[in-house]
This record gives structure tokens, C-alpha cells and sequence, in this order.
């Protein structure tokens, strides 16, 4: 049953990664923020390869996590997804909502790894 | 950099909150203790109707002969005290903030809203500022303090400002930002800043002596 | 002078006087006031411009006088009245004048047998007092608080004893005032003395003084008491060993204080005219014992019922073992012994007033316009246009009541019985 | 500037204040300030001092202010600047000039009519402030000689004016007879035991201005009211102790007051035309003693005449023909709420009432009041040029038709005389009884 779904979801995202060029993150300067109905602050400024590369990140679901009742799935990954897709604006139950989620993914593990930037003004560039 | 935030931001603020709430509920219990042990007549006097009477006439811009006096102080003031409080309360940036430690968030004003506001209380504190230096009567009565405390007040809206808008180095700007703001709070309860704690109990007070007394109208 | 035994107390209703009658008799008729007994009523009349007299139970007195006032009857029955003749003033008693005559009288004063008679006089701007026609023998540029002894035989009164002119305040700070007893005064001055109370043997005289312009005492025979206080009341002395008890306020408070110590341990927001019980063993006072709530202290212990207006006119019962008061709350009078309040209330209530053995209390009262006796909360069922205070027997099962109406003024004597029922 | 101006009118020769501070020590003037700032004051001034931010809006309440060109040592704030803050400042340890100085602008250049109250935004009550620097200056013995010489008058007789005991009942009966000659069944009832009103006045009334005696006597006669007033001391409602900061004599007099109409067992105090005496049994001098209320009820003059018309117990024969303003006294206005009563009164007994501005809470002060005309002759000029203001109000009233200023309160009346008399304003101050005294019917 596990293994059916991992390996289903292998196969879904090698399709993607390589029909779908157009959401290659290889290009990608700024937080997906599609998912706000209305935009506040300038879009988090964030180089996907060249933050991973820099903070050696070699498990997506780091930040493309899944969650099931509450726990992180240990061997699952949601690169496959919108950010927004689960997280939605106004957030619910233990769920938050999607800014709050973007804050917490990028802000709650730089300030636990003492770097990266952590002040409003550090992504949201104007 | 991250040290100096996690500090401002974490420990530092709450020190501040603690300070400030703390502040003026010791504030307003000794000031209420010190009613009770020498004053405690003035209880007997008390009327929550005349008092809300005086401190809703009083709440209400152009209600009083003074303020239709002084119509551009009033508006200033009004105005000043309105985007004072609520700015840093339904900032955005101030609720995220809280959202992100405690998970409870509410309203926040649109950010063009807060810019607006933040703008106003600086001017009116320029205004303010300017009173001290040019009118007579507020030169006569101001000391040191009083700028110092026209500073504490708006320090923190320059540097909200400034942090908006990203100007000058960013990240010192923001540091400094948080820590005005903590002053702020500091200050509140042991300075004439106080007035935010104390003007309701003086208003009530002889809005309750007029009313229940004297029989006649304290504006 | 009949003692109260040997007055009429056969219950029933008797008119002394038809006053409607004097009003036609003469120009006009001053308030009428009574006799202890009830058997005369007596008031000043006016015959023609210039010309008075008083009337008793109908008969005028003997001479007519330029100017009459204070007509009042003495416990033991005379009429007694300030009268002028020809610009001179004095005292007449029953229709007789004193053989001195002087520039003014006025305050007068009984002992309570009634046989003492004491007034301030003035004379060329020189003041002193008068006792039963005997002046002090040394005057004053100014005299006021006279006082009477227990007995009535010693006059005391705070007296002037240097001159000052308009403004001269440092020369006042000196202290000008001292208190003369029968005309002498002490050897000491204050800047300021008031009330002054003389002991029952005569011998002591303690009064309320002020040291500076901020530092009051009671001085004893001239002598302050070693502690000064931010204020004081006027002092009384204990009637059994002569103690000087008085009010004294330090720190913002209101303290009783004994020859000086304080004696009650709690402090009040007001304290004052304290007393001693006629056995000499309780102490009592008018007190506040918070801001704009007034009751009775008996041995610095307060009622715990307070009254918000006033609290006028505590006294002992006979035994010293009941106190009770007149107190107004919310305008309303009622009566009030030993912390119990009646639970009838009153447009106005007069002070109440204890029978001999102390078990029955009886007051004066008015409701709308009318008036009449309440005893032990029960109100009698007749009313006046005007009664006097209520007296009662010496075996304290009947009252003698002394009313007016229709200017008709009839004396009663009622058993107690019949109001409680 | 305005220091170099003020210096120049400084050239007041008091000595109550002169020798008073020669004795005074640097000990003794902390021990006072701290024996009052920090063991008889609590709360309220502790939340004042803490609360006022110095905006500087009182300024314009205050008739000194005004009339000196708007001077800022005469803003209320600014007396308080120069006189507590700088005592708490300095933790009491000021010199003796200091407290000399304080004293005068405390006594002499704040008559405490609380308009100030009514325009700081939080109702700071300055002129409270300002009677605990006399209160301070009391406890060292460095007050207006003038005032001061009054209180000892009240300390000794109980009364404003020196009356002695006899001379009070004198007068009365003078007085009874002047009027009986009027109407010859007219009495002034003395100690009539159970009346329903005590009639009290202030000292000056048997001293200087009898008529008021008679004029009351009058009134009462014809409107059949059960009176009387007291033939010992307690009859004068009046406390200048009040405005120098003796407490303890202001308790006294105030007690000897309700004592003496408690005695007389009456239900009502009826108090002649006067603003202070109204403000010393209703507000004050009550307080100081313990009652949160008087003991027994105060009616005002202006109340009592409110009562007589409108229950018709007095007949208006035919109104006062020329045009009046009225001045509305701070004391019973701001202080009891009159203003409405007093236009009602002066509406039934005259003709046309030209009303000043501003008028009822927001008059400006007759500065005469608080004690300070009280303080006497030497600062007659002080009253003169610190109230300009109000010589102004009043031309402007007086060019609009007005002849006659009605003022129903003592001080105000005596103030404003001499106001009218400097500016050459051409009034007739009258108070209200003149008037009523004349226009009533009165037995033939």
C-alpha cells in the first residue's frame, strides 16, 4: 500500500520535471504567492536551487512537507503542489493559513538555524 | 544579526509588554490605593453616570468650548491619538508577528491605511513639536522632558516609516524600529505618557464633581 | 419650685391658655414657650411701636419695656427675658429686673436646677458675664464661648486680654485670648481659645486653645497639655475623677484623647461631642467612622448602623447603660438607641429623652406640618401645630405633653400605655 | 520679555508676606512642603502633576491670562510651574523668597473659579492646586496680610468681620426696627427654635451693609416664610480660612455654621448673595468636617428667590424697567449650577436681560473672588490688570443697551464696583435683592 503510493507519486513527479518545464524552479525568483486573493507586501524574494544549494538542502520535503493528522510524514514530499493547494488563506484547525505557513517554513527554520533572513523587509523587497 | 533579533524581538519585547502592562496595573493600583488610604472621600463622589458623561463629551472632537477654540489643534490631536493607537494594533506586520508566536490574529489595515496613519502621527507630532517652540504658552511650561517624550513618542513611526519604505540600512532601521517601540511601551507608565492611564480616572473624576455636585457642565 | 413629683400627673387634658385671645388683646404675639411643668405659657407682645411686655397665662408683666428677646422659662419655672429701657439692657426674671443694667446682655445660661442665671454683658465696650446679678469684677475688650459650671455657681468665658489694632497679625500670633473663670484669667494667653468647661467641683477649668497658628491643645488651668495636635474639640471633664476628655485630630484623623493620652484605639473621620455616662463608666461620642457616614462610638466601639446626613444629640439613659440619638439619612429623621433604628421616619425629629429607670424613649416629632410624640417607635395618633419636647414622670409611666393648637395651649398628661397601644 | 515685565510690577509691599518669610529656616519650609505635598495631599494631586502634558491649554481660560496680553506666567500651568513643580522638583528644599513668591501668585493671581477645570482636557482642577500652595504657605506663616488678619477674625468670632456676639444681635434688631417702620408688624425672628429656614450672611452684611439686612427681612415678611437667624455665633456663612489654606479654621467656622442651624432644628439653611460662603458649606468646608453633602440643606439666594417666584409667594408689582446683564458668579454657577435659576429670577422682576459674553459656566471670573480682594488694598492693581478682560465683556455688554450689572454674589459685587470704577464703565452693580426689594409688593 506505501510502496504503491510512493512509487506512484516518483512517477508523477518525473513526468512533471520533465513535461512541464514551465514550473521548473530552476528559474524561480520569488515564493509562489498565486494562492493570496490579495497581495499586500512585494513577493518573498527566494531562489529555489540557489537556496538549497547554499543551505544544502537535499530533501524536499524539508519545506514540501505532508502532514496527516498532525505529524510529518517522514517519507512524503508535496513538491508536486501549490503551497496553497492545503494551505489556504484563512488556515483551519491545526492547518495554518498560507501566510502564516510561508512564514513558518522560511522564517521559523532560519531563525532556528541562525541564518538566512528573518525581517519582513529581507524578502518582501521593494 | 539574527542574535540581535531573536533578542529585540524575543526576550526584549516580551520585557517590555511585561514592563508596560505591569507598569500600569502598579500604576493604577497604587494610584487607587493611595485614593483609598488618604482620599477615600473621592469614591463617595464617583458617578459612573457623570463620568461617562464627561469622558464621552470629551471624546467627541469639537463637543467642548476649547476644542471649537482651537479647531486645528483638535483635529490634530484627534487625529494623532486615533492613527496612535490603532496603527501599531492592527499594523500588519505587527500582526503576523503576534500570529506567528501565539496563533491569533485579527483585522489588519490595508498597508497603503497604515502608511497614511503613520505619515499623520508624525506630522502631528511636528505639530505638536512646533507648539512647544513657537506658542508661548506651551514654550513657557516645556522642559527637556517634554521633547524627550514628544521624541519617545515618535520614534517609532519615523522608524516604521522608514522600515516600510526600506530606506537606509534596512535591518539596523528595523532593530531600531523594535526597540522604539519598546521604549514606548517602557515609558507609558512612568512618564507623563501616563496620561493614557490617568486621563480617564481625572476626566471621570471631575466630570463626576460637576455633574453630581455642582450641577452644571465640565466643558 | 415644685419638684417634679409634686406636679400634676393625673392623666388628662387641661387648656391653660386661648392665645387667639392675646392676639387681639395685642399688636402682635412672639413665639409662645412653656414651663417644664406645662403649667404656663408665655410669650412677648407687642403693645404699640416701642412697647412690649410678656404675657403669662394671659396676665402681662408689671413694667413695659422698650425691646424684649429670648424669653425663656428657667428649669425651675421663672420666666426669664433680655428686656431695654430707656437704651439700657438687662435681665428680667418673672417681670423683676436685675439691678444692673448694661449696654447689651445676651447668652443666657441656667444650671439645672434653674436657681443660677448667667449672661454676657457688655458695658461701654468693656465685656464680661453676670451671675443672678453679680458682675465680674474685671471687663474685657472681648468675650466669647461663656460657659456655666455643672452647678451653675462659676462662669468661665474666653476673654481678650490685649489690645490689637485692624492688621496687626504678628501682634495676635502673640496670643491675645485667654479664658477668665468668675473674671479671672489664667496667667498665660493663646493665640486663640474656644470652648471652655469648667469641673464639677468647680475647681478646674480645661479649654480647647491654639498654640500658633497650627498647633492646638487643651490647656488645664492655664497649663497646655504636654502634646499638641493638628486640631481639637472642645473638652469635657469626667463628672467622677475630674479627667479632661477631648477630640484631638492627628494625621487626618479624629482621636479621643484623655489628660492628654489617647484612649480609644481606632481612629474616625469626624469625632466629637463625647460623653461621659452619669455612672462615670461609659464613654461616647458622635463619630464618622467613614467619610459622610455618621453614628455614636460608646467606648470607641461604633454602631454598625451609620447614617448619611447628620447624627445629632446622643444621650445617656439615666443608668448610663442606653444611648440613643436623633439621625437623619436621605433628609429623613428617625430615632436611634443603642444602634437599633426605629423604623418610623419623620420630617424632623426632636433629641429623645429617656424615662428615669431608661426603658421607655420618647421624642417630638413633626410629620407634614403636624406635630406629635413618637415612644418607642410607636407614634401617638394626635397631632398639634406645635408640642414641646415630651417630659416624663418620675416613675416614668406617664408623659406630660404641652401642645398648641388652634393657638389653644393645652397641657396633657397621658400614660404611657395608651401610645404604645 | 514677559520675565523683564513681570519683575516691574513687583513692587508689592505686604507684610504678611514680608515679615512673614523673615521667619522662616530652609528646614522648616521642606518639612511644611513635605508635611503637605506628601502626608495631607494623596491621589489627586499626584495624578495632576503626572497627568498634565503641558499643552498649555488651560491658558485661555483664565481672565489673568487674557487680560495680560497673554502673558504666560499667568496661565493656570503656568502658576502651577512656577510654584509646585518646582517645589517637587526640589523636594521642598526652596528658599524663603521662593515661598514668598509662591504665596502671591497663589493668593493673588488665581481667584481658584475652576474655569481652568472646565477647559483642560482631562480636567486637571488647577485652583485645587493652587489652594494646596496656599495650604503650603499657610504652615509658614507667609499669607496676604489682608486675608490673614480675616482669618484670625473668623478664628476668633467666627465671623468675616471682627462683629463680636453682641453687636451681631445689635444689628439685627436694629435692622427690625429700621424696617418695621416700613411694615410695623415685620420681625426679624431670632433663635425661633424650629423654624423651617436659618437666613445666614456674611460678615460685611451687619458691618457695612445693613440694608441687605433689611432687605432679606422684607422679602421674608412679605412671602410669610417661617425664619429665623441664630443670635450667637454660626450666623455668618462666610470662610476666608478656606481660601488661606487653615483648614482647621475653615472645620471651625463651618462646624459653628451647621452646630447653630442643627440647634435651631431648622430644615433648611437659606444663605444671602454670596459665592465663597456657598462654596465653603457646600463644597468645602461640608467636606473637610466629614459630610459628603451639608448636614442640612443649602439653598442660595438665587435658588430661594427661584422658590418665591415660582411657588408665588412674592408678587412682582411691576418689573424693573432699565436693561440689566447679568454676571454669573463662578462660585454658584460653575460651583451649584444656578445659571438657569438666576436667568428665570432676573426675568420675572426685570425687564430686559442683555446678556454678557460668555456667560453662565464660561463667565469670566470678577477677580475679586478666592480671597483675593480679601488680600486687600495692596493688590487692588493686580485685580485691575488682570482682569481687563472682563471690563471688556462688560462694554461689550453695556453697548448693547446694558445699564445695570447684576452681580449676586459679594466679591463678585465688590470686584466688579471697583472694575467698573476703573475702567470708567458707567454700571450700577446692583444685587439681585436691591432689585426684588423693590419690585415686590409689599404690604401699604
Amino acid at each position: 500500500m506505501m510502496k504503491k503510493r510512493i512509487f506512484l507519486l516518483m512517477a508523477l513527479l518525473l513526468v512533471g520535471a520533465f513535461l512541464i518545464p514551465a514550473y521548473s524552479q530552476e528559474d524561480m525568483e520569488v515564493v509562489d504567492d498565486a494562492g493570496f486573493s490579495k497581495k499586500q507586501r512585494p513577493s518573498a524574494v527566494f531562489r529555489h536551487d540557489e537556496h538549497n544549494e547554499k543551505a544544502a538542502l537535499e530533501d524536499c520535503a524539508e519545506c514540501h512537507h505532508v502532514y496527516e493528522d498532525g505529524n510529518k510524514l517522514e517519507d512524503e514530499s508535496s513538491e508536486d503542489q501549490s503551497c496553497s493547494e492545503c494551505h489556504d488563506e484563512e488556515g483551519s484547525g491545526d492547518m495554518p493559513g498560507l501566510r502564516k505557513a510561508f512564514h513558518t517554513n522560511c522564517k521559523g527554520c532560519h531563525l532556528a538555524q541562525e541564518k538566512g533572513p528573518v525581517m519582513c523587509g529581507s524578502c518582501h523587497v521593494r | 544579526m539574527h542574535s540581535i533579533y531573536a533578542f529585540v524581538s524575543g526576550p526584549l519585547a516580551w520585557l517590555a509588554f511585561i514592563i508596560f502592562i505591569g507598569g500600569c496595573l502598579y500604576r493604577l493600583i497604587s494610584l487607587m490605593v493611595l485614593v483609598h488610604r488618604k482620599e477615600k472621600f473621592i469614591y463617595s463622589y464617583m458617578s459612573l453616570k457623570y463620568s461617562l458623561r464627561s469622558i464621552f463629551r470629551w471624546s467627541m472632537p469639537f463637543a467642548t468650548e476649547n476644542m471649537r477654540r482651537h479647531p486645528a489643534l483638535t483635529i490634530v490631536a484627534f487625529a494623532f491619538h486615533i492613527c496612535l493607537i490603532l496603527t501599531p494594533l492592527f499594523l500588519l506586520a505587527h500582526v503576523t508577528l503576534v500570529e506567528e508566536s501565539w496563533n491569533i490574529s485579527w483585522w489588519t489595515l490595508p498597508e497603503g491605511w497604515a502608511e497614511m496613519m503613520s505619515l499623520i502621527v508624525i506630522l502631528a507630532c511636528g505639530f505638536f513639536l512646533m507648539r512647544r517652540l513657537v506658542n508661548p504658552e506651551v514654550k513657557y511650561v516645556t522642559s527637556a522632558s517634554d521633547y524627550i517624550l514628544l521624541a519617545i513618542v515618535a520614534a517609532p513611526f519615523i522608524t516604521g516609516i522608514l522600515v516600510y519604505y526600506q530606506w537606509f540600512g534596512y535591518e539596523i532601521l528595523l532593530i531600531l524600529h523594535i526597540l522604539s517601540g519598546e521604549i514606548m511601551l517602557v515609558a507609558i507608565p512612568f512618564t507623563r505618557l501616563s496620561h493614557m492611564l490617568f486621563a480617564p480616572l481625572t476626566r471621570a473624576y471631575m466630570g463626576s464633581e460637576f455633574g453630581g455636585v455642582r450641577h452644571a457642565k465640565d466643558w | 419650685m415644685l419638684t417634679r413629683i409634686e406636679w400634676d400627673w393625673e392623666p388628662g387634658s387641661r387648656e391653660i391658655a386661648d392665645i387667639s385671645k392675646w392676639q387681639t388683646q395685642f399688636n402682635w404675639v412672639e413665639e409662645p414657650c412653656v414651663s417644664p411643668n406645662g403649667e404656663q405659657v408665655a410669650a412677648i407682645v407687642n403693645l404699640a411701636e416701642g412697647e412690649f411686655n410678656v404675657c403669662v397665662n394671659g396676665k402681662t408683666w408689671e413694667t413695659v419695656f422698650d425691646k424684649i428677646w429670648h424669653l425663656r422659662f428657667a428649669p425651675d419655672g421663672r420666666p426669664v427675658a433680655f428686656v431695654s429701657d430707656t437704651g439700657e439692657w438687662t435681665v428680667a426674671v418673672d417681670g423683676r429686673t436685675w439691678t444692673h443694667k448694661f449696654g447689651y446682655v445676651w447668652d443666657m445660661m441656667f444650671s439645672p436646677d434653674g436657681q443660677n442665671i448667667a449672661v454676657a454683658v457688655q458695658q461701654d465696650m468693656a465685656y464680661g458675664m453676670a451671675l443672678n446679678d453679680v458682675i465680674w469684677k474685671k471687663t474685657y475688650s472681648n468675650l466669647t464661648n461663656p460657659t456655666l459650671s455643672p452647678d451653675g455657681s462659676s462662669t468661665a468665658a474666653t476673654v481678650q486680654v490685649a489690645d490689637f489694632g485692624e492688621g496687626e497679625i504678628y501682634k495676635f500670633q502673640k496670643g491675645v485670648f485667654s479664658v477668665a473663670l468668675d473674671g479671672q484669667t489664667w496667667d498665660t494667653a493663646f493665640v486663640n481659645v474656644w470652648k471652655s468647661a469648667i469641673s464639677a467641683d468647680g475647681q478646674k477649668l480645661a479649654a480647647e486653645v491654639r498654640l500658633n497658628l497650627y498647633d492646638y491643645t487643651i490647656a488645664v488651668n492655664g497649663t497646655p497639655w504636654s502634646q499638641t495636635f493638628d486640631c481639637v474639640w472642645e473638652p469635657i471633664f469626667h463628672p467622677q475623677n475630674n479627667a479632661v476628655i477631648a477630640p484631638v485630630r492627628s494625621g487626618g484623623k479624629w482621636l479621643l484623647a484623655q489628660d492628654g493620652q489617647i484612649v480609644w484605639d481606632r481612629n474616625f473621620v469626624q469625632l466629637w461631642h463625647p460623653m461621659v455616662s452619669p455612672d462615670g463608666n461609659t464613654l461616647a461620642a458622635i463619630v464618622a467612622p467613614k467619610y459622610g457616614r455618621w453614628t455614636v462610638a460608646v467606648n470607641g466601639r461604633p454602631w454598625s448602623v451609620t447614617f448619611k446626613d447628620q447624627l445629632s444629640e446622643a444621650v445617656f439613659s439615666p443608668d448610663g447603660k442606653r444611648v440613643a440619638a436623633s439621625a437623619k439619612s436621605d433628609g429623613r429623621w428617625t430615632i436611634v438607641a443603642d444602634g437599633v433604628v426605629w423604623k418610623n421616619r419623620f420630617d424632623r425629629v426632636w433629641p429623645p429623652i429617656f424615662s428615669p429607670s431608661g426603658e421607655t424613649l420618647a421624642a417630638k416629632i413633626e410629620r407634614n406640618g403636624r406635630y406629635s410624640i413618637a415612644v418607642n417607635d410607636h407614634i401617638w395618633d394626635q397631632v398639634f401645630d406645635a408640642v414641646w419636647d415630651p417630659v416624663f414622670s418620675p416613675e416614668g409611666d406617664k408623659i406630660l405633653l404641652r401642645t398648641l393648637n388652634n393657638d389653644r395651649y393645652v397641657r396633657h398628661v397621658v400614660p404611657v400605655e395608651e401610645i404604645l397601644h | 520679555m514677559a520675565e523683564a515685565a513681570r519683575k516691574e510690577e513687583k513692587k508689592i509691599i505686604d507684610e504678611g508676606l514680608d515679615v512673614g518669610v523673615q521667619n522662616l529656616t530652609e528646614e522648616r519650609i521642606e518639612k511644611v512642603i513635605t508635611r503637605v505635598l506628601k502626608g495631607e495631599s494623596g491621589a489627586r494631586l499626584k495624578a495632576y502633576i503626572e497627568t498634565c502634558v503641558h499643552c498649555g491649554l488651560c491658558s485661555e481660560a483664565c481672565h489673568y491670562y487674557l487680560s495680560h496680553d497673554k502673558d504666560p506666567q499667568y496661565s493656570p500651568v503656568g502658576k502651577v510651574k512656577q510654584t509646585l513643580w518646582k517645589m517637587l522638583k526640589a523636594k521642598g528644599k526652596v528658599s524663603a523668597e521662593f515661598i514668598k513668591d509662591a504665596s502671591e501668585i497663589a493668593s493673588t493671581q488665581c481667584n481658584v473659579c475652576k474655569r481652568c477645570a472646565m477647559y483642560c482636557p482631562f480636567g486637571i482642577d488647577i485652583a485645587y492646586m493652587m489652594l494646596t500652595v496656599r495650604r503650603i504657605c499657610h504652615l509658614l506663616g507667609v499669607t496676604p496680610l489682608y486675608i490673614q488678619d480675616t482669618a484670625h477674625s473668623h478664628a476668633v468670632t467666627m465671623n468675616q468681620m471682627w462683629v463680636k456676639d453682641d453687636e451681631w444681635i445689635d444689628t439685627l434688631q436694629w435692622q427690625e426696627e429700621e424696617a418695621q417702620a416700613e411694615i410695623p408688624t415685620l420681625r426679624i425672628p431670632l433663635e425661633k427654635e424650629g423654624a423651617d429656614i436659618m437666613y445666614s450672611v456674611i460678615g460685611p452684611e451687619p458691618k457695612f451693609q445693613a440694608q441687605l439686612l433689611y432687605q432679606a427681612a422684607v422679602i421674608m415678611d412679605v412671602a410669610g416664610v417661617d425664619w429665623t437667624m441664630p443670635a450667637t455665633p454660626g450666623w455668618d456663612n462666610s470662610d476666608m480660612a478656606m481660601y488661606t489654606g487653615d483648614n482647621e479654621i475653615m472645620g471651625r467656622v463651618k462646624r459653628a455654621h451647621f452646630e447653630t442651624a442643627a440647634r435651631l432644628r431648622v430644615n433648611r439653611i437659606v444663605m444671602g448673595e454670596c459665592g465663597h460662603a456657598f462654596r465653603s458649606v457646600y463644597d468645602m468646608g461640608n467636606r473637610w468636617l466629614g459630610w459628603r453633602m451639608p448636614p442640612i440643606p443649602i439653598v442660595h439666594a438665587i435658588d430661594f428667590y427661584y422658590e418665591l417666584i415660582k411657588n408665588k409667594k412674592i408678587t412682582i408689582t411691576e418689573k424693573f424697567k432699565e436693561p440689566v446683564t447679568l454676571h454669573d458668579p463662578c462660585n454658584v454657577i460653575r460651583g451649584g449650577g444656578l445659571a438657569e435659576k438666576a436667568r428665570f429670577v432676573i426675568n420675572a422682576i426685570c425687564e430686559q436681560l442683555i446678556e454678557m459674553h460668555p456667560n453662565r459656566e464660561h463667565n469670566y471670573c470678577c477677580c475679586a473672588g478666592g480671597g483675593v480682594i480679601n488680600c486687600g488694598p495692596p493688590y487692588k492693581m493686580t485685580r485691575m490688570d488682570g482682569n481687563r478682560i472682563k471690563a471688556e465683556q462688560l462694554f461689550a455688554a453695556k453697548s448693547r443697551g446694558a445699564k445695570i450689572l447684576i452681580a449676586p454674589c459679594h466679591n463678585c459685587h465688590s470686584g466688579l464696583e471697583d472694575i467698573n470704577h476703573h475702567y470708567g464703565l458707567g454700571y450700577e452693580v446692583k444685587f439681585i435683592s436691591d432689585i426684588l426689594y423693590d419690585v415686590i409688593e409689599k404690604p401699604s
